[in-house]
């Protein structure tokens, strides 16, 4: 399989004033063509941040890159050209932004902000733009001729689909969705859900999706990739990850799923707090909420190690014979 | 200006090369003039207060009778003038040869017009001197007979200051006639702006009165008279070149605009800045002794000379020059010993006094306000200032509720007396001063028609007002302060603040 | 739309019903007697009992407010005595000289104060922007008296530039256009900075960049939009504040404009003129209101007209 | 924001510093000044008549920033006019803002009919300009500090309780209030405790704001002759009554200009630092 | 129907076969909305329901069918339009002060915000002793130790006490926000959706919370939640809401397994879930929200139901119950059953 999108080692800071969070500590990650990844992790653990450092839309001043390198077809994406990442974003990767009521410009029509897009890259009259843009809302679901609606007369499923289809209206190779449904009902979220798995297949893009809801994942995507602290802690397709987890994250994660079938256990809550990037432990980063705690996982850093070819992790417990 | 500015003055100096814009691109020579005046919306006399109409009435219309405003008069419109022995009527014989702007003959028809609209028109508003006119009598066409009711001791004064109507213009158009006059003045209107009050007028070469002997027929052809009220921007404005004469500046003015070759003319005027006591029954100044105090306590002379600048302090309750004015008798002290002890011999207890005035209706009233409002304080009396607006401070004076007043009064007519003589006669001013004797004396002089004879009444008057200190006691008289570009003389103002700039002179 | 208008009318009508009760009272409790304004010092009872009459003083308030109030439906804004003509056109013409001025100082400022504003805003903390900040401040400190002296001093006295004062031609606008701008201009600086500051840290301006569209297009184009919302709504009331005019610039300027207008009127209590201008006055603070919901309904269709 | 978080970034706003700092100075050398003011800045000694100044070199007792017309020290002057100054626009804005969060938390916490009432009164209000309400009122009034304090907090209070009300409104709907209902805390209660501590922080920006406002109004007013009357100083009156001599003594009217522009500067900086610190939008 | 799964953890909770008396009782509740210029949105129309003691009901539904509303009615934060409550056989539709004091004590509410259900303001100290002050239940010392021993119930640390609500991640949040309410000691809570904003590892320590809750002081719960998992995990019965109505009622494992109302059929289905042997085939329902302003008679679903007829569009839909303690609101709740079992099938 191609490799499309390449994450090696990247960090991330942000810095305001004194205070200084890591938000992404030495992430790697591949993104395979055609390939849908999910990536989970608890509120805060730099989903987000991560996405925002591939668009290189990380906030003035205050995000910072500090290490690693993010590859788009072996070009990097950190040293480009503001003037070439205009291209490739939009373009050739998008984005799904988590919050429909808050991603679109209230003072734009929706086919403004569709068209936008088309004509920043696909180099069209207006005319054309708007027939493609168009074709993009019928796909899905929102009749052509609201398209000079503004975006407050929509409902938040048809904002997230416009976000869709402004995201996809230039077919890109790369889509990150970061959390398309959690601002949304069941029954809207299944409609978005089944619009996504659709049309990724249809266009066969590598998709990124990012959320902390494990049943999408296990829905969408082939791999998955579980984040903690700004690291990915376990990563494989997502029947081995789900089915076997390793780390004891992962684990608690799925335990504190409630289910929708069989019998009704007490939840198993990971104890402790979340992860706070302002000050991150030592060693490995779960440990303080880690009831397999060892000496060495409060002192080093685990190494990823794979399990099988489907199955990486990142554990002491695993990893080493320490 | 063009570059072959005839006008434009050899030298370089700051003023003249202000006044480069004298001449407009038709080559004609304009005179602009910033006024103080209140601004007038019509250019009918007897409707507005102030002396901005009477400047425009003064170039646009003729009166029968020309006057110095000092109590010569000259022949205007009449040529010749006789009065009755009663006082009660007076014949003109009126000029030939004159026409107004229009083309039309002026004969005693317009006399009779002009006058009976006075008498008979009950919305004009500046007429009460008038109510004494009876009828005018037209004999013929060049005769024209006043008749009073009652003798009017300032016949003459009111007289120079009623502009001699069209009548025919007047019919035709009743309503806009002051917007657009039509006059026999040396003047004649262009525009008048009734929203600014901006006049422009020029010059009419027809003007009977450049034959006259001894007048100098001006080479300005345009006047524009404007009136801007603030003070800073009224000198600005002649410092930036944009006006050739101002108008009553302030003293502060004078030195600078001096030294930078602006020259001055400065001109004692009729207004009389006084302190008002009120006398009634209940009031602190009922006692004449702290009255005296309080006049005594004040330093007329370093109120003039500090705080104003210019004028004359008062020595006397009236104006040098004015009838009644009597120069060797022992007028106003400046004594703060002596009104120390008479405030300590009154029992006075030291509550506070208020002096109401209003700021706007002398120059620097403010500050000659706490002026005396310090002075007092010296000798143990606690003014307390109290500003009013205009309107205010009028409800307030005519109520009565002051403890005292600062007040000013202009004599528009140059007569200081017979308003002296109603004011303190009706007590308009509401100082319930209460003197017999003063109030027949008061009546006496209003329908006096003999001057000498006025002048002695007027005289006893003023001995009285002086004696007891009420109801008023008077401060100074200040000086109007006018500037001009340097290459502009031959305009004089007056001491009603009105001014002469029929013959002007620009180089 | 219109339907709505209408209806926001209607409501305005109550307003304008409360100013006119307001105005009418107002100059009623000032102390002082109109009739005694209009007349010399020296004037007659009689004289002023018949001023009185003329002005309508001798009727009690009640008829005097409905004789108002039904000249008003007639189109009449009454007569000033002060000025000695009708209030209408005196009005109108000094409406449209403060217009003048108000119209010019606001573009002037709006030239100046949105790219100011705009730069600012996006270059949050560089010189550029500090320098813009303290212009902002200077112009909401400084004393507009001060200001129109020290403008005179400046391009009057010394450059002699520009008129001093009145009206006349375009050079007599420039310095109290000026003035009534630049109180207005740091205003509208400093909303804009920091409502570009507001914006840029929203969602869908991230979402656009993600879009492709290049730096300077998101921020003029798109943010820009975003920003200009709330100087939308303190442009239309500090547009109807200013067409009321500024009497101290006015005054200063020896400009004939309603400000002036309004102090005279009230000293000399010329009473139908007072409340005609406090009417017009509400009348036309209550347009630009309408206008700028108007605008603002364009602008943003979330806000929904009412 | 606790008391902590509050000092901390308070310390870091440097405008905010700025601002405190230049007011606490102001207002401590202009309260202070009977004790080391060498001049009665009341009585006139018309032989010092528009003295020249002396220069800082001259000490205090000479007259460091000259005499004004009537030969008063305008040093003196401008200390005791700051001082009216000062409790002018201290007393307008305490009362407007007291006034305008009493009625703006009835009617935004009420609603119905009180803020239907409230809304009109305020719609009538603001289509009446400020000054031309003033002129009106002290027409009636008479110019006196108290009047110039009612008259400005007739109009003052109109903003602060449209602030109020629509702030309270956001809040009224917040669970936390709904929470505090269902606690079964009286409604007078929730009004103090739970509404009014978040309403505070909109109220105190928008009041330092008005501050500098305020003393700029007063500076308006003054020149109209509507302002603290003579021979009291406050600074409007003294730039208004010293306009004459710009061109001829311009000490008498640059010295108060420059000190009214410093306090509203200081006021404005202190706003905008209060508007960086209190905003949570403002991360630091 | 004879497959009906009997797991029920309390069988004594359901409704109808009960000797127990319901601890809160709604009848034909009525709550509208006056929009101006609009009509009338009907929130909530014509809901009876009961709780038992000690039962925990989940409410679930769309996102605007209403579900706060009854809660809020329920807590008196809104004046019922009409229809009537009753709180342990007494009616308390209209409260005197004394009853809305004495209701006040028995029965509180849980937010969904945690962010904004906290005063920013206030300490948590202040927050939790509130409703000790309240009911004047302790002072000084006492309270001091009230407070702290109600902050370890819940499973807060001490120190938390003096920390602000902004300090606090929304887990901690939310667990002073169920302490401020059990400090009333309450017979009765309104959990509106208190886990939906939270993360799962966090609702999971919550949900359990409230259960233990419930065991320890014999509270009943209505649960008021979209997520279907997380209402079957704590619930004894579930009513399903669409548009102000209740369309389906039964205990837990009843609707679980043997789902009736199309709609509920549809909200299940739309559950993603991690299972990779039963991969269902899902219901996509067409279609937004409707609006609920002044709706037509008819079933409220009819528009976006896949097996609705004319009669369905036209003919208002009984809450009737098909079996014991099952109740549904759909004459063709037969077919649906079928329908879903093929659905079932073809997987
Ligand atoms: N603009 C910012 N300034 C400072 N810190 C930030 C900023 N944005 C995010 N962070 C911090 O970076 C860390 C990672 O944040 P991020 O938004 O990437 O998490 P996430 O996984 O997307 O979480 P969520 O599920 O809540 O969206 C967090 O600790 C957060 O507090
Ligand atoms: N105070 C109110 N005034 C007018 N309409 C209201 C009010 N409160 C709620 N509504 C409307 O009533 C309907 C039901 O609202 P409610 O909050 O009960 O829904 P919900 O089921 O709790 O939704 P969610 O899952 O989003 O919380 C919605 O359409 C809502 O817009
Ligand atoms: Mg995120
Ligand atoms: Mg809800």
């Amino acid at each position: 399989m191609e490799e499309i999108l390449k994450i090696s080692k990247l960090s991330v800071e942000y810095r305001s004033g004194d205070t200084v969070a890591k938000a992404v500590n030495g992430l790697n990650m591949t993104l395979y063509k055609g390939q849908a990844m999910g990536l989970v992790g608890e509120s805060g653990a730099g989903k987000t941040t991560t996405a925002l450092s591939v668009m290189g839309l990380l906030p003035d001043k205050i995000g910072y890159v500090t290490g690693g390198d993010i590859e788009y077809k072996g070009q990097s994406l950190l040293k480009m050209k503001e003037k070439e990442l205009n291209t490739i974003r939009g373009g050739k990767i998008s984005m799904v932004f988590a919050n429909p009521l808050s991603s679109l410009n209230p003072v734009f029509t929706v086919g403004h902000q569709i068209t936008m897009v088309l004509r920043q890259h696909g180099h069209m009259t207006e005319k054309e733009a708007h027939a493609q843009a168009a074709k993009f809302l019928q796909m899905v679901g929102i009749p052509e001729y609201r398209m000079d609606d503004y975006p407050h007369q929509f409902s938040g499923g048809m904002r997230q689909r416009v976000g869709i289809a402004a995201a996809l209206v230039c077919s890109p190779e790369i889509l990150i969705a970061d959390e398309p449904t959690t601002a949304l009902d069941v029954t809207i979220q299944a409609q978005i859900l089944e619009l996504m798995k659709d049309l990724q297949k249809t266009m066969d893009s590598s998709l990124l999706m990012i959320t902390h809801n494990l049943g999408i994942i296990a829905e969408l995507c082939q791999t998955v990739a579980i984040m903690y602290g700004g690291e990915i802690v376990e990563y494989g397709s997502v029947r081995e990850v789900f089915e076997h987890p390793m780390h004891w994250y992962t684990i608690g994660l799925l335990n504190a799923v409630p289910k929708l079938t069989g019998k009704r256990e007490r939840l198993a809550s990971i104890p402790g707090n979340v992860a706070n990037a302002q000050m991150l432990p030592e060693g490995c980063k779960f440990h303080p909420r880690c009831g397999h705690c060892t000496k060495v996982c409060q002192t080093k850093q685990p190494e990823m190690i794979c399990v099988n070819e489907n199955h990486y992790v990142q554990c002491w417990e695993h990893g080493g014979n320490l | 200006g063009s570059a072959d500015n005839p006008a434009k003055p050899a030298g370089g100096d700051q003023a003249a090369s202000a006044s480069s814009k004298t001449v407009d691109t038709s080559g004609k020579v304009t005179l602009t003039i910033g006024s103080n005046a209140d601004q007038v919306s019509t250019l009918d006399r007897f409707v507005n207060v102030g002396y901005g109409c009477d400047d425009l009435d003064y170039l646009i219309f003729d009166p029968l009778v020309n006057s110095d405003h000092m109590g010569t008069y000259s022949p205007g419109l009449a040529t010749e003038w006789t009065q009755a022995d009663d006082y009660l009527s007076y014949t003109f014989t009126l000029r030939e040869g004159v026409k107004f702007a229009d083309g039309s003959d002026f004969t005693s028809a317009d006399v009779a017009a002009t006058f009976e609209r006075i008498r008979d028109d009950k919305t004009l508003t500046d007429t009460g001197a008038w109510g004494d006119l009876e009828s005018v009598e037209t004999p013929d066409e060049k005769t024209a007979i006043i008749h009073l009711a009652n003798p009017m001791p300032t016949f003459y004064d009111e007289l120079y200051r009623v502009p001699i109507i069209c009548k025919a213009a007047l019919e035709a158009d009743p309503e806009g006639y002051f917007l657009a006059p039509v006059g026999t003045g040396a003047f004649t209107l262009d525009s008048f702006d009734q929203l600014t009050g901006q006049c422009i007028m020029s010059r009419n070469d027809s003007w009977w009165g450049w034959d006259e002997i001894d007048n100098i027929k001006t080479n300005v052809d345009i006047i524009d008279y404007q009136f801007i009220g603030e003070d800073t921007t009224r000198a600005s404005a002649l410092r930036s070149g944009d006006m050739d004469i101002v108008l009553q500046l302030s003293a502060d003015y004078k030195k600078d605009l001096e030294a930078e070759g602006f020259p001055m003319l400065e001109v004692a005027s009729d207004t009389h800045i006084h302190i008002e006591y009120n006398c009634g029954e209940n009031s602190q100044f009922n006692n004449k002794d702290l009255r005296i105090a309080l006049s005594e306590a004040i330093d007329r002379e370093a109120i003039v000379s500090s705080v104003i600048g210019n004028g004359n302090a008062a020595t006397w309750p009236c104006p040098e020059g004015n009838v009644g004015y009597k120069a060797d008798a022992e007028g106003y002290k400046y004594d703060p010993e002596h009104a120390k002890s008479l405030v300590e011999a009154s029992g006075y207890d030291g509550s506070e006094i208020s002096m109401v005035y209003t700021s706007s209706s002398f120059i620097r009233a403010d500050e000659v306000a706490q002026a005396v409002q310090s002075m007092a304080a010296e000798v143990g009396l606690n003014v307390k200032l109290e500003p009013l607006e205009q309107a205010a401070f009028t409800d307030r004076r005519s109520s009565g509720t002051f403890d005292i007043i600062l007040g000013a009064f202009a004599s528009t007519a140059g007569d200081t007396q017979t308003e002296v003589a109603v004011i303190i006669g009706f007590d308009v001013f509401g100082s319930q001063y209460v003197n017999p004797e003063m109030s027949d004396l008061c009546a006496q002089v209003r329908t006096c028609g003999d001057k000498e004879e006025r002048t002695k009444l007027i005289e006893q008057v003023f001995q009285i007002e002086m004696d007891e200190m009420a109801p008023f006691s008077y401060l100074y008289s200040p000086s109007y302060l006018c500037a001009s570009a340097s290459n502009v003389s031959n305009y004089n103002v007056f001491a009603d603040g009105s001014g002469e700039y029929r013959f002007v002179q620009m180089k | 739309m219109f339907k709505k208008i209408l209806r926001r009318l209607a409501l305005t009508l109550i307003v304008l019903v409360g100013v006119t009760i307001i105005a009418f009272a107002l100059v009623r409790l000032a102390p002082g007697d109109p009739a005694v304004q209009m007349l010399p010092a020296t004037a007659t009872q009689e004289q002023i009992d018949n001023m009185r009459t003329r002005m309508g003083l001798d009727q009690s308030y009640v008829v005097q407010y409905f004789m108002y109030i039904g000249n008003l439906l007639k189109g009449d804004l009454g007569y000033s005595f002060h000025f000695n003509m009708d209030c209408g056109p005196l009005i109108l013409s000094r409406l449209l000289n403060t217009a003048k001025i108000t119209v010019i100082g606001v573009i002037i400022a709006l030239i100046i104060s949105i790219p100011l504003g705009l730069v600012a805003g996006i270059k949050r903390g560089s010189a550029l922007d500090t320098c813009a900040t303290a212009f902002a401040l200077c112009g909401q400190a400084m004393s507009p008296v001060w200001l129109c002296l020290l403008m005179i001093l400046i391009f009057s006295v010394g450059l002699k530039w520009l008129p001093t004062q009145g009206v006349g031609s375009w050079k007599n606008m420039v310095m109290p256009s000026l003035c009534v701008g630049f109180a207005f201009c740091s205003l509208v600086t400093r909303m804009l900075r920091s409502s570009m500051i507001d914006v840029l840290q929203e969602e869908y301006i991230t979402a656009t960049r993600a879009r492709g569209v290049s730096k300077f297009q998101v921020y003029v184009k798109y943010a820009f939009k975003n920003a200009i919302l709330p100087i939308v709504t303190i442009s239309g009331a500090q547009l109807g504040i200013l067409l009321c005019g500024s009497m101290v610039i006015e005054q200063i300027f020896n400009w004939p404009g309603l400000g002036q207008l309004t102090v005279t009127a009230i000293s000399s209590r010329d009473f139908q003129l007072v409340q005609s201008i406090l009417l017009i006055v509400a009348v036309i603070m209550v347009v630009c209101n309408l206008i700028v919901d108007i605008l603002y309904t364009f602008i943003d269709k979330r806000i929904s007209f009412n | 924001m606790n008391r902590k978080d509050f000092t901390r970034r308070m310390w870091k706003s440097k405008l905010f510093l700025i601002g405190l700092a230049g007011i606490l100075v102001i207002a401590a050398v202009c309260f202070l000044s009977p004790l080391f003011v060498q001049f009665d800045p009341l009585k006139a000694e018309l032989t010092n008549r528009l003295a020249a100044p002396e220069g800082i070199f001259g000490g205090l007792s000479k007259h460091i920033f000259g005499c004004d017309p009537m030969g008063r020290d305008v040093l003196t002057r401008l200390l005791l006019g700051g001082r009216t100054s000062l409790l002018i626009a201290f007393s307008v804005v305490l009362i407007t803002t007291i006034l305008g969060l009493i009625i703006g938390l009835l009617a935004g916490y009420y609603g119905g009919i009180a803020d239907l009432i409230l809304m009109r009164i305020c719609d009538i209000m603001m289509a009446l300009p400020t000054l031309l309400l003033a002129i009106c009122v002290v027409a009636v009034m008479g110019s006196s500090i108290t009047n110039l304090v009612v008259v400005l907090s007739i109009t003052g209070w109109i903003m602060v309780a449209r602030v109020v009300r629509s702030t309270v409104m956001s809040i009224r709907d917040c669970e936390y209030v709904k929470a505090a209902r269902v606690l079964g805390i009286p409604n007078s209660k929730i009004i103090l405790k739970e509404v009014l501590p978040n309403v505070i922080s909109p109220v105190i920006i928008t009041a330092t704001q008005a501050f500098g406002g305020m003393i700029l109004t007063e500076a308006s007013m003054s020149y109209l002759g509507l302002g603290v009357p003579a021979p009291s100083p406050s600074w409007g009156a003294m730039i208004s009554d010293g306009r004459e001599y710009i061109a001829t003594a311009p000490w008498v009217v640059i010295v108060p200009g420059i000190a009214l522009m410093l306090t509203v500067l200081a006021f404005n900086f202190l706003g905008d630092g209060l508007n960086d610190i209190l905003n949570p939008k403002n991360k630091d | 129907m004879t497959e009906i799964k009997k797991v029920n953890k309390i069988e004594a909770g359901t409704s109808g076969q009960s000797t127990q008396k319901p601890l809160l009782r709604v009848e034909h509740l009525k709550e509208y909305f006056k929009i101006p210029s609009k009509g009338y949105l009907h929130a909530v129309d014509d809901i009876t329901m009961d709780i038992m003691p000690n039962e925990t009901l989940g409410l679930v539904g769309e996102s605007g069918c209403g579900k706060s509303t009854v809660g809020n009615v329920l807590m008196r934060l809104l004046k019922p339009t009409g229809g009537k409550i009753f709180y342990e056989d007494k009616d308390v539709t209209k409260p005197s002060k004394k009853e809305n004091l004495e209701l006040t004590k028995k029965t509180q509410m849980v937010f969904q915000d945690p962010y904004s259900s906290l005063n920013p303001r206030k300490p948590i100290r202040s927050i939790l002793s509130e409703p000790f002050k309240i009911n004047k239940t302790a002072e000084g010392r006492e309270l001091d130790e009230k407070v702290r021993k109600l902050a370890e119930r819940v499973g807060l640390e001490p120190y938390v006490l003096d920390q602000y609500p902004h300090e606090l991640d929304g887990g901690k949040r939310q667990m002073v926000g169920i302490a401020r309410a059990l400090a009333m000691q309450p017979k009765f809570i309104v959990c509106d959706e208190p886990v939906s904003a939270l993360d799962v590892s966090v609702q999971a320590t919550i949900i359990n919370l409230l259960i233990d809750m419930q065991k320890e002081m014999g509270l009943s719960y209505l649960f008021i939640s979209h997520d279907l998992s997380v209402v079957r995990h704590i619930s004894d019965r579930v009513a399903v809401m669409y548009l102000g109505q209740i369309v389906e009622i039964a205990p837990t494992d009843t609707i679980f397994s043997n789902t009736l109302h199309p709609y509920s059929i549809a909200l299940l289905s739309a559950v993603p879930k991690i299972d990779f042997e039963e991969q269902e085939k899902r219901i996509v329902l067409t279609g937004d929200v409707p609006s609920p302003m002044n709706p037509k008679p008819g079933c409220r679903f009819a528009p976006r139901c896949w097996m609705a007829c004319e009669e369905c569009k036209n003919k208002d839909q009984e809450l009737t119950e098909v079996e014991p303690g099952h109740f549904v609101a759909c004459g063709r709740w037969k077919e649906s059953r079928e329908m879903e079992l093929k659905l079932e099938r073809e997987n």
